[in-house]
């Protein structure tokens, strides 16, 4: 084991370079396919105005001492009503539009498109192109466990784990070239600033879960346990306390 | 060049500061920017609705007309662009086309807030305060979390003199923003001027709240020294309770003329405040 | 009828006023010499307020106090209230009423409230830019503008013009700036001088 | 001054990669000598520790300035003067119409 490989020079050239700029060529077209598919998402009125229920409700929670505890009660209440409440409002059931909906079939397809399937297809390629390479070594030592992750297939029981077989290379590239990618296409490119354009809010709706109704009863559980506590209670000596160790 | 760039860092500052110069933005745009905004990349966009605005906001119109025109080139279905219009109208007093652009943005895009929120200015601008507070609650029951808007409906009911609901704003934004000194100190504004023993109390305490957060607010200060004062006077306090606020106000003016001789200030007008 | 006279001091703080925060709310209060009873009056300054919140009374009540130890040392009393509102269109004295009036109004009579009209002021503002009223048991009776006058009128008038040009309003402070910063002085001793400049 | 800094820094860089470099040719000396690996020479440990030095003052002075460890310092310097003015929500019929005139 201890005898060094000697890696041809050839395969630097014609698979290690090669998976590099394949994977990094197919993620760029892949960033501008997805800009060309992207569909401006809807967000209903009501799915956002679910999220921003629950939103201030958190808030309410969280920074409830610092109002007073009769607004603090009244906001409660109007929370938590027995009968409509803002959570314990009666909602139409909120059936699962995934089959109905046709927008979220196309949206689905489209990531399908753009995310899985050139993964299978290149990943496919490239493992019948360059497969049963070793390409490279990590410069550091590593215990057996890593074999299976960096020497896909290539089936050396004697060989030292820190070699990397092609496939693996491959992943590794996949993986790990999204913050060259960041690099590249810019954290603000010129695509996402147009669509920044466009429209500043409807990208502030939060991700709602499918359903409200368990978001609100566990907004409202949370809410009813809060046990109010002013924060300002006793500010005014604090206050004083507090400038007179500065001022001695 | 140098001055160049240092007036698009004045314009960015005062944007991101929300600092309503259009005056002298409009210096800065006329003074020789307006030549060279091509050469301010993603940026030059930003800085032409900024312009915009603030030629509206001076009664400019030729200058609003070409900001728009030309974001409009750049990008010809935005929503944001359209609102731009909508405001240009606005600021022609034209507000039936202007309501209607709005109202096919809100078709357009169900939740687009900015529309929503320029309805509530058209009717302010009309003067019909009853309408924009109507308008601005409807909207704020569909976005609740809103900082803004909370903060434009606690200003109209403060301007229609209905100070318990402004309280009730500004108590939501204290939940959205605690640490937000203007806005504890706002909150005992408000009460204060509601009056009442109690009311003057919790005014105390945000008084006091703001000053902790943010120990060179003057308001605050004279806040506190107004608040005490008037409950130490008070014939509903207790003996206990008027002792305890002389003490404030004892305090209170000490550092009031700590302040202002730290600034080195001699005001005579200060010795009203000694009775 | 009695008559109202305004100084350019007064009449060029009361525009420059406006014209610094053209967006808001403004109100202030005018001082003038104590002669109680008379029917002509003279406001020989004014000292401006807020811009931010005029609804507000605490710090209304913090400036009052402080104004008029001020101008009691000056041998002056506060005698007028003037405001003007946000709104182009509201010119009304209703619109702009305010409690600080109602105060004044129990110091001093007869107390005048002024409405800068949005509408006619403009940087060549004289007196028709002023709605002028007494108080009067709750009432406001308003003054014809033939009674209305500055003095020196000639001067005033070109002052303001100038003043507008240098856009001298920058260097107004009111009391809202004051108590931001408690080093800006809300008497405007810097910009009275500017104004004398000009007579 | 920005310049210096970013010289310095670079001068950091440089001074640590050529640590690491004698590093291994240190290694790569032992291994030809068949020597044992005992530690590294002093020089090259002085070397790294003293640019690694560098580069934390470069770095730091490179990055710009601190921010306040208090949640609200920010806000210390609002005042309700600009903190009122919310753009979505301007008028445009103001006085201001009259002054433009």
């Amino acid at each position: 084991m201890s005898a060094d490989l000697i890696v041809d020079t050839q395969i630097r050239v014609w698979v290690f370079l090669p998976i590099v700029v394949i994977t990094f060529l197919v993620g760029i077209i892949r960033h501008y396919v997805s800009i060309l598919l992207s569909s401006q998402k809807k967000v209903e009125t009501q799915q956002f105005q679910d999220s921003q229920l629950i939103l201030r409700s958190r808030l309410l929670r969280e920074n409830a001492k610092y109002i007073p505890k009769a607004a603090f009660l009244s906001r409660r209440q109007v929370f938590n009503r027995e009968e409509d409440g803002y959570l314990t409002q009666q909602r139409p059931a909120v059936t699962s539009s995934m089959m109905t909906d046709p927008s979220m079939m196309t949206d689905m397809v489209k990531g399908n498109l753009t995310n899985v399937l050139p993964m299978i297809v290149v990943g496919g390629w490239i493992n019948w192109m360059f497969s049963g390479f070793i390409t490279t070594k990590v410069p550091f030592p590593l215990t057996l466990r890593f074999k299976s992750m960096l020497q896909r297939g290539i089936e050396l029981n004697h060989l030292d784990a820190s070699w990397v077989s092609s496939a693996s290379w491959y992943f590794l590239n996949v993986f790990g070239l999204r913050s060259i990618y960041a690099l590249v296409l810019g954290e603000n490119n010129a695509a996402d600033q147009s669509r920044q354009m466009q429209d500043q809010m409807s990208g502030a709706a939060m991700a709602m879960p499918p359903d409200p109704k368990v978001a609100f009863k566990a907004e409202w559980e949370a809410l009813e346990i809060v046990d109010h506590q002013w924060a300002l209670a006793d500010i005014e000596s604090k206050l004083i306390g507090e400038e007179k160790v500065k001022t001695e | 060049m140098g001055a160049q760039k240092s007036d698009v860092e004045q314009l960015r500052y005062w944007r991101e500061n929300n600092d309503r110069k259009s005056r002298e933005v409009l210096d800065i745009w006329l003074n020789g920017l307006w030549l060279k905004v091509n050469s301010l990349g993603n940026e030059k966009f930003l800085v032409l609705e900024q312009v915009c605005l603030a030629a509206l906001d001076c009664h400019i119109p030729n200058v609003a007309e070409t900001c728009i025109e030309s974001l409009s080139q750049s990008f010809p279905s935005s929503l944001r662009v359209r609102k731009l219009h909508a405001m240009y109208f606005e600021a022609k007093e034209d507000f039936g086309t202007a309501t209607d652009i709005l109202n096919s943005i809100i078709k357009a895009d169900e939740t687009n807030s900015a529309a929503r929120k320029r309805k509530v200015a058209v009717l302010k601008a009309q003067g019909r305060t009853v309408d924009a507070i109507k308008e601005l609650t409807d909207y704020l029951k569909i976005f609740m979390a809103d900082v803004e808007a909370w903060q434009e409906l606690a200003e109209l009911y403060i301007s229609e003199q209905d100070f318990s609901k402004a309280a009730f704003c500004v108590e939501e934004l204290i939940l959205h923003n605690p640490h937000n000194h203007l806005l504890h100190q706002r909150y005992a504004d408000i009460k204060y001027t509601i009056g009442g023993l109690e009311n003057l109390e919790t005014a105390r305490s945000y008084y006091s709240q703001a000053l902790k957060i943010n120990p060179k607010n003057m308001r605050a200060l004279y806040g506190l020294y107004l608040t005490s004062s008037a409950l130490s006077t008070s014939a509903k306090c207790s003996s206990q309770r008027k002792k305890e606020a002389a003490k404030l106000v004892e305090w209170s003016l000490k550092e009031i003329k700590k302040r202002y001789s730290e600034a080195n200030l001699m005001v005579t007008a200060l010795a009203a405040l000694e009775i | 009828m009695s008559e109202v006279k305004f100084s350019a001091k007064a009449f060029c703080k009361i525009i420059l006023h406006a014209a610094k925060y053209p967006h808001c709310a403004i109100n202030g209060v005018l001082l003038a010499k104590p002669n109680a009873g008379s029917r002509e009056i003279e406001f020989v300054d004014a000292v401006p307020l807020f811009h931010i919140s005029l609804h507000l009374t605490p710090m209304s009540e913090i400036a009052l106090m402080q104004v008029d130890e001020l101008a009691s040392k000056m041998g002056l009393v506060i005698a007028g209230y003037y405001a003007a509102s946000e709104n182009i269109r509201d010119n009304t004295f209703e619109k702009t009423y305010h409690k600080v009036a109602e105060k004044i109004a129990s110091n001093y009579s007869p107390s005048y409230v002024v409405v800068v009209n949005n509408s006619k002021v403009s940087t060549e503002a004289d007196s028709s830019s002023l709605k002028v009223a007494q108080l009067s048991e709750g009432g406001f009776r308003q003054i014809e503008e033939q009674n209305i006058s500055l003095s020196p009128a000639q001067a005033t008038s070109y002052a303001i013009v100038a003043l507008m040009q240098q856009k001298a309003f920058q260097k107004l402070i009111d009391f809202d700036n004051h108590l931001d910063n408690i080093c800006a002085d809300w008497m405007n001793v810097e910009l009275n001088k500017t104004i004398e400049s000009y007579l | 001054m920005a310049a210096f800094h970013k010289l310095v820094l670079s001068l950091g860089f440089l001074s640590m990669f050529h640590a690491a470099y004698s590093a291994a040719q240190h290694r790569s000396y032992l291994r030809l000598n068949e020597l044992d690996f005992t530690g590294l020479p002093s020089d090259i440990f002085l070397q790294a520790l003293l640019s690694l030095l560098i580069i934390m003052y470069g770095v730091l002075n490179v990055a710009g300035n601190f921010k306040e460890i208090k949640a609200s310092a920010d806000l210390d310097s609002k005042s309700w003067e600009t903190f009122r003015n919310i753009p979505s929500f301007y008028t445009f019929s103001h006085r201001g119409k009259s002054f433009a005139a």
